[in-house]
């Protein structure tokens, strides 16, 4: 797997799985998509990474280790959940900000949706490489 | 011989005063309520307990239970007192104090409650307790043996009387035992009747240790000698006979009622008797007479004459004063000598001059001589079995037989230990037991002597209510007198004197004869170990063939469940006609659903890992197509990634995985395979019914009214997993954390071991 | 369509229920995939089928098609699939660890917790 | 407001994360005692609500019921999670000096407070798929504790309950499925309406099974309890007894739930099942524990014979039956997480669990030999402890409809019980160790000392409590079985109290 094309090539489809996990995880409210689609992109971009340079540089690279990037996103989940109190909502109940909006259009929606949504991309994301990395180290 | 050591050390402090000044209080404030009582008073005492269920913590102070009490607190006094000499600086001497001041407090529950759970909560306190205290000894097998025994015997008995209790109280449609008691006649003609009485007698006869459960009470004599001195005199043997006696005025006068009684305590009382004269050991010829006794006062509750009662409770007070006295005496010869052993024991009547008056008193009253308690106790028994109307004879004879025994018993334990001239070496040299020590049996055995003296002492105050808590009036009770004139009972005391003297000049050969007929019997101590050997053997059948360890097994019994719990019920409720419509599908789809199945084969049948690897991708491949073409955009993407996702972590783990099958070893199983088909089957029938009922689309329509206008998002299926119900998504990623979580421990764990 | 998938799932079901009862635990895992993927299946065949109009609302408008699919059941599955995952993989890696401390793969032969002949008290 | 009700779901997650995020800091262990204390406390004032307004209603993300997803609390669910919430506190104090600092670092508060969190959301969700989520929060947390520590048993143990237990997933997941497909709805209240619109009843049955084998999976019964005693003896002694308190509870739960809710259309055939199947479940599982020699291995085949008495009320189905059913489900919680607690401390204390190898303790450990006594005397069912309620109430409900032999064989299995328990007794504590070690709790050092014998005193104290007054638990049972036999005022809640 010591192949310099590979390594070199393995940071640029880092790059740009990353970015497009990000694309899907935003167009997930409106188009297939959202969180846990996109966790699953990006991790595949690190999974690819750690094949060609190894678990160790993929760690090196990640900087956090995954599982707390997993509990993290759980945790800002759950924060998108209770957000709702300060409103006086149920949990869960999703609050939202359009900025910009303008009669029909909505403008740039901005929600608590949204962030639990990222909540669920970080916990994939981070799930799957915190599986993926022991896994290869072990193996 | 002894099981419990006497430790010379002296002092147990609190432990050992507290219990005493207790139980010493709580016996002189029953003795103050006999005036009240004997004048004819009931106390009632009562606090809702669990109005709920209708249970009522109530108590009831009348003849019968103060005369109860006042035994147990007496008693219990001096056997306390005793004890604290007895087991002078024994380490667990605190517990023991605990433990036997509440089992006395758990006794008095007993005898004063009015309610039937009430009464079921203290029966049961008492076997706790005595199941604490049976195994003081508890380091050796034996100890632990005895108290097991015990109380599996009277546990077994206490929750058939809890289920007739709880009929009973049906039945009778109150728990408040002085409500059913004057039910009577409702009760004795209810359908329930006979059940009722079963159950109590189960309950009071294993406690009461009547013949065939009687075999856990010599056994139970590994406990202490105080422990013995009052479980065994007063107190928990007597719990049965207390509740049989209490029952009396709702469950007598019928036929069962006084057959059973009559049979089962007369063939305790003579089985009983013998035994006690096979013993060489004074504490199990004790024992036995305090089964004898019991026998004899279940007997006697079979009747209604007044005789009969009157004799019973005269007995009652008598078998308690005299027992407790032998007991405690016993205890102090133990004490002084170290051993109890009646062949070896001679000559102590010059070293302990007080403890052998005491005990010659209470022997004397215990073999019915006059003018002691229990020659009255004596002369009652006899007009009382002559009053059976039916089988005078009978109970008259069997009655008869126990007294000479008990006469041959008492010579034996009281008489030669102390007058007999031996030459044989004793463990230690005997000593004058110290007073605390004395002070149980000389008052037990005084009190014997006074009350024969004079019976008054005891007929207005104790006798009279106690007589009337069965009959209902006073003066029902017969008169205790020392001299009732020349009739039949009187013969019958002298025939008594006669036999039981003749019994104790030849009680040893008599004794080696009784010891070879009991061998050649049927032993229930050890029908006891056959017993729990066979349910141990039992148990480990059972679970042998259930618990196998086997992982096979235990999915297919799960999956069997499966197939017969679905399909049994499809078969005996039916689930309508389920032909499937194979009709107008587009060859696409047989095309997809071709895939799946033949990768299914393929995944099912495979021996090589790659190919079973690969089958499983078709499938989920196939899968995802599935919900491609039936319009699943976001399902279908994740499926693929997930597929994926699972067949390259196969393949990882894999690489340090062995083959599916070893050489040459089949895998081919018939059954499983027949399982199999059969639980696929079954799921296809049910989902091919449910397929057939109509769909109410109510929830979805509702998430396409409201996913844009009020969700703002137009991927309905994403505006229900983040909005709709993203407490569900939450639990998901939950799920997901954790999993990666607990797999990641599980490859470190692995790591650790490795480097250390 | 319905009735050629409920037969389809059945299969799934028999070929899961069978690869589960081998000795191999490896083909247990085997199995949880078959099966797992029947459950989800059933989900959305409960649902009914609808093809070609996914549950999206188009730019512009405040419903989706009429003749929609039903989207509950898809978030149900997905939910399903996600869980399933998570267990699967931790089962698979159970079972890796299995081998690497038992030594074997056989479920007969893995007695640790139930040792055979456990003594009698 | 919701909030009431959405706490002691929310607390624990909180908690999770927390104590995961400092698992490296030395104050991270106190994270999980704070948080179980929080929960007792959010548990409590849910308690009090539910008491005031019968039952508890909250609509997540406001959407009206039966579209969103409901969390509902009626007594039995606030009684199930106040006792959650007790043994919760009681199991983290413990495991501060029972868990080691490596089980901490690969994130044992983590795994139990998401535990707990599953727990707590299966007994307060109004939803069926809900529930499924629940379950599976449950399910993983319970594997990943189950293996921590990763010896040869648990790993063994942990194949044969994670394979078990996800057939009974798929079952319930499936089962769900064909439910929806019928019903075409997912929240119970409205389930329980629309069932009675099926038109195909026997259809209905046959998913009631299905579910009844899912969960009878979870709860362990007849003959579906393999994975039980196959993997509670294995783990972490705080493990095992939130397992052996909890986890099972839970399959009860849904069970009591599901038939009495939904599945109340056939009675006849469905309960007739259950009652047969508590007998068997009450039969085996003590002749199970009668032949085991360990400590803990006895306690499991315990577990499985008292889920034998609460399926027993469920199934008779009468007032008084359900009353006894709830009343056990308490009472067993406190006393048998109790009894795995001491194991452990005698485990510490004479070396092992195996009787044959231990003894000694009733000599060198009287208190906790007291503190034994009073949960296993309880369990086996003497007054006035708690387990004698709970018995009695059963027995008499089951004389009530003279269903002779079924209470025949609960008191009979009462018998049994005692054996065990005084097996226990005789070898642990009466006997003397067979390689003479004195198992004094002094070699402990104090706070050690405090933190295993505090929990234990507490739910000995609890186990005390209500045996000594029933009343306001019967009372409290009494309201709950009459809310679980009439659904009204539940289903009203749930769908009324959106408009």
């Amino acid at each position: 797997m010591n192949s310099i094309i590979l390594r070199i090539g393995s940071r640029y489809v880092v790059g740009i799985l990353l970015l497009f996990s990000i694309y899907m995880l935003l167009r997930g409210h409106n188009e297939p998509g959202g969180g846990f689609i996109g966790g699953l992109i990006g991790a595949t971009g690190f999974v690819l990474y750690a094949i060609g340079c190894g678990t160790a540089d993929a760690r090196a690279a990640l900087r956090i280790m995954p599982q707390t990037i997993a509990m993290a996103g759980l945790g800002i989940a759950l924060v998108a959940g209770l957000a709702a109190a300060a409103f006086g909502d149920a949990l869960f109940t999703g609050q939202w900000l359009f900025i910009g909006a303008e009669g029909d259009d909505k403008g740039l929606p901005l929600s608590t949706v949204l962030v639990f949504d990222i909540g669920v991309y970080l916990v994939v994301f981070g799930a799957i490489l915190t599986l993926v990395f022991a896994m290869e180290e072990e193996i | 011989m002894t099981n419990d050591e006497p430790s010379r050390r002296s002092g147990n402090g609190f432990a050992g005063v507290v219990p005493v000044l207790i139980s010493g209080a709580i016996f002189v404030f029953f003795l103050t309520l006999v005036p009240q009582i004997s004048a004819g008073d009931v106390l009632r005492w009562s606090y809702d307990w669990v109005p709920s269920l209708g249970i009522k913590l109530s108590f009831l102070v009348d003849g019968l239970s103060l005369t109860f009490s006042l035994l147990i607190s007496g008693i219990g006094t001096l056997v306390l007192l005793y004890s604290n000499t007895y087991l002078a600086g024994h380490v667990q001497y605190a517990r023991f104090a605990l433990f036997l001041t509440s089992f006395m407090l758990a006794m008095l529950g007993l005898v004063l409650a009015d309610n039937l759970i009430g009464l079921f909560v203290f029966w049961e306190l008492t076997t706790i307790t005595s199941y604490l205290l049976i195994g003081f000894g508890h380091e050796t097998t034996k100890g632990r043996r005895s108290a097991l025994q015990a109380l599996f015997v009277t546990g077994a008995g206490a929750l058939a009387l809890l289920a007739g209790l709880i009929l009973l109280g049906i039945s009778a449609g109150t728990f408040e035992i002085s409500e059913i008691l004057a039910k009577g006649d409702e009760i004795r003609a209810h359908e329930m009747y006979l059940p009722i009485l079963i159950l109590l007698l189960a309950g009071a006869f294993t406690k009461s240790a009547q013949f065939p459960f009687h075999f856990w009470l010599p056994n139970a004599m590994a406990a202490p000698t105080p422990v013995s001195a009052f479980l065994h005199s007063a107190t928990m043997v007597k719990a049965g006979v207390y509740l049989l006696a209490r029952m009396h005025p709702a469950f007598s006068g019928t036929d069962v009622w006084l057959w059973t009684l009559t049979i089962f305590g007369a063939v305790t009382a003579v089985f009983a008797s013998f035994l006690a004269l096979r013993q060489t050991d004074l504490k199990q010829a004790l024992a036995y007479t305090t089964l004898m006794a019991l026998g004899t006062l279940t007997l006697f509750l079979g009747q209604t004459s007044s005789y009969a009662i009157t004799a019973f409770v005269t007995f009652l007070i008598v078998h308690s004063l005299y027992k407790a006295a032998l007991f405690l005496v016993v205890g102090c010869i133990d004490h002084a000598t170290g051993t109890r052993e009646a062949e070896i024991l001679g000559g102590l009547g010059r070293v302990m001059p007080v403890t052998a008056i005491a005990a010659a008193i209470a022997a004397l009253s215990m073999a019915g001589f006059p003018p002691f308690l229990g020659f009255i106790g004596k002369e009652l028994k006899y007009a009382g079995a002559l009053a059976v109307a039916s089988e005078p004879v009978f109970v008259a004879g069997a009655v008869l037989l126990a007294n000479a025994l008990m006469l041959a018993v008492a010579g034996v334990v009281a008489f030669r230990p102390f007058w007999r001239k031996t030459d044989s070496e004793l463990p230690r040299t005997p000593r004058e037991a110290p007073w605390q020590m004395l002070a149980g049996p000389v008052l037990l055995a005084a009190a014997g002597a006074i009350f024969g003296i004079n019976p008054d002492l005891l007929q207005v105050p104790l006798v009279n209510p106690t007589v009337a808590t069965f009959l209902g009036d006073p003066t029902d009770a017969k008169e205790l007198k020392l001299w009732a004139g020349v009739n039949l009972p009187l013969f019958l005391s002298i025939a008594t004197f006669v036999l039981g003297l003749l019994i104790y000049v030849i009680h040893r050969p008599l004794r080696n004869l009784l010891i070879r007929a009991d061998n050649a019997a049927p032993n229930f101590d050890r029908g006891w170990d056959a017993f729990l050997s066979g349910l141990k053997a039992f148990a480990w059948w059972q679970t042998k063939y259930l618990q196998s360890g086997v992982l096979r097994q235990y999915i297919f019994i799960t999956f069997a469940t499966v197939l017969v719990g679905l399909g049994g019920t499809m078969l005996v409720r039916g689930i309508g006609n389920v032909l499937p419509d194979l009709t107008g599908i587009a060859l696409r789809n047989w095309a997809v659903v071709a895939l799946i199945t033949v990768g299914t084969l393929i995944a099912a049948t495979t021996r090589s890992r790659i190919a079973a690897v690969a089958a499983l991708g078709v499938v989920g491949i196939g899968v995802a197509l599935i919900f491609i073409i039936f319009s699943a955009p976001d399902v279908a993407i994740t499926q693929l990634l997930v597929e994926t996702l699972i067949v390259v972590l196969v393949a990882v783990a894999m690489l340090r995985l062995p083959f599916l099958d070893a050489q040459g070893e089949s895998d081919h199983r018939p059954w499983d395979a027949v399982l199999a088909i059969g639980v696929g089957g079954v799921v296809t029938l049910t989902l091919l019914a449910v397929l057939a009922t109509p769909l109410d689309l109510r929830l979805t329509e509702y998430f396409e009214v409201t996913s844009w206008p009020e969700a703002f998002g137009r991927n309905i299926v994403n505006v229900i997993l983040v909005d709709f119900r993203a407490l569900d998504t939450f639990g998901e990623i939950a799920v997901v954390v954790i999993a990666s979580l607990s797999a990641y421990a599980l490859l470190r764990t692995t790591a650790k071991e490795k480097s250390e | 369509m319905e009735a050629l998938l409920a037969i389809a799932i059945g299969a799934l079901v028999a070929a899961a229920v069978y690869l589960m009862l081998a000795r191999n635990v490896l083909r247990f895992i085997f199995g949880l995939v078959l099966i797992s993927n029947a459950a989800n299946l059933i989900i959305f065949t409960g649902g009914r089928l609808t093809e070609g109009v996914p549950p999206l609302i188009p730019e512009g408008a405040n419903l989706p098609a009429a003749d929609a699919a039903n989207a509950l059941p898809q978030a149900l599955v997905l939910t399903a699939i996600v869980i399933g995952f998570g267990l699967f993989a931790f089962a698979l890696v159970l079972i890796f660890r299995a081998y690497t401390t038992l030594g074997t793969l056989n479920s007969e032969e893995m007695r640790v917790a139930e040792p055979k002949g456990d003594p009698l008290l | 407001m919701s909030w009431t009700l959405t706490l002691p779901l929310v607390l624990p997650f909180l908690t999770a994360v927390a104590a995961f995020l400092l698992r490296a800091n030395p104050a991270g262990r106190w994270v999980s005692v704070v948080g179980s204390a929080l929960l007792l406390i959010a548990a409590g004032s849910l308690m009090l609500e539910t008491l005031r307004a019968g039952v508890v209603v909250g609509q997540m993300g406001n959407w009206p019921a039966p579209f969103g997803i409901t969390l509902v609390a009626d007594l039995l669910s606030a009684i199930m999670v106040v006792i959650t919430a007790i043994t919760a506190l009681a199991v983290s104090v413990y495991a501060l000096a029972d868990i080691d600092r490596r089980m901490e670092m690969l994130g044992y508060h983590a795994l139990f407070n998401v535990l707990i969190a599953g727990v707590v959301g299966a007994f307060l969700t109004g939803d069926l798929f809900n529930l499924y989520v629940w379950f599976e929060v449950m399910l993983i947390s319970s594997f990943g504790l189950l293996i921590l520590g990763g010896r040869k048993e648990q790993i063994d143990g942990g194949i044969k309950y994670v394979t078990l237990n996800l057939v009974s997933t798929i079952l319930f997941l499936s089962g769900i499925g064909l439910l929806y497909g019928m019903t075409g709805t997912l929240n119970l209240a409205d389930l329980s309406l629309a069932v009675e619109e099926v038109e195909n009843k026997g259809l209905l049955t046959v998913v009631a099974v299905m579910f009844m084998i899912a969960f009878g999976v979870k709860a362990a019964l007849f003959p579906l309890f393999f994975w039980l005693p196959a993997a509670y003896h294995t783990p972490a002694f705080s493990v095992s007894a939130v397992f052996a308190g909890l986890l099972t509870k839970v399959g009860v739960y849904a069970l009591i739930r599901m038939f009495t809710l939904v599945f109340d259309h056939d009675i006849g055939f469905t309960h007739e099942i259950l009652l047969w199947v508590a007998a068997l479940t009450m039969i085996t599982g003590v002749l199970g524990a009668a032949a085991q020699s360990d400590f803990r291995k006895i306690l499991s085949f315990h577990i499985v014979s008292q889920i034998g008495y609460m399926i027993l009320g469920l199934a008779l189905y009468t007032p008084l039956a359900l009353v006894g059913a709830v009343f056990y489900l308490v009472h067993h919680i406190v006393v048998k997480a109790n009894l795995f607690l001491i194991a452990g401390i005698a485990q510490r204390l004479t070396g092992s669990t195996e009787l044959s190898r231990i003894g000694g303790l009733y000599k060198s450990a009287p208190l906790l030999a007291v503190l034994f006594l009073i949960p296993a005397f309880s369990l086996a069912g003497f007054p006035p402890l708690s387990g004698f309620w709970a018995k009695y109430v059963l027995v008499q409900a089951t004389l009530e409809v003279e269903a002779w032999i079924l209470a025949g064989v609960a008191l009979a299995v009462g018998l049994l019980t005692i054996y065990s328990m005084t097996k226990i007794w005789a070898e642990a504590f009466w006997k003397k160790h067979p390689e003479g070690i004195d198992p004094t709790p002094d070699k402990l050092d104090g706070p050690t000392r405090a933190a295993l014998l505090l929990p234990v005193g507490f739910l000995a104290t609890l186990t005390i409590i209500i045996g000594f007054f029933p009343q306001p638990f019967v009372a409290l049972a009494e309201a709950s079985a009459a809310q679980l036999l009439d659904p009204t005022a539940y289903v009203t809640a749930v769908l009324g109290g959106s408009e």
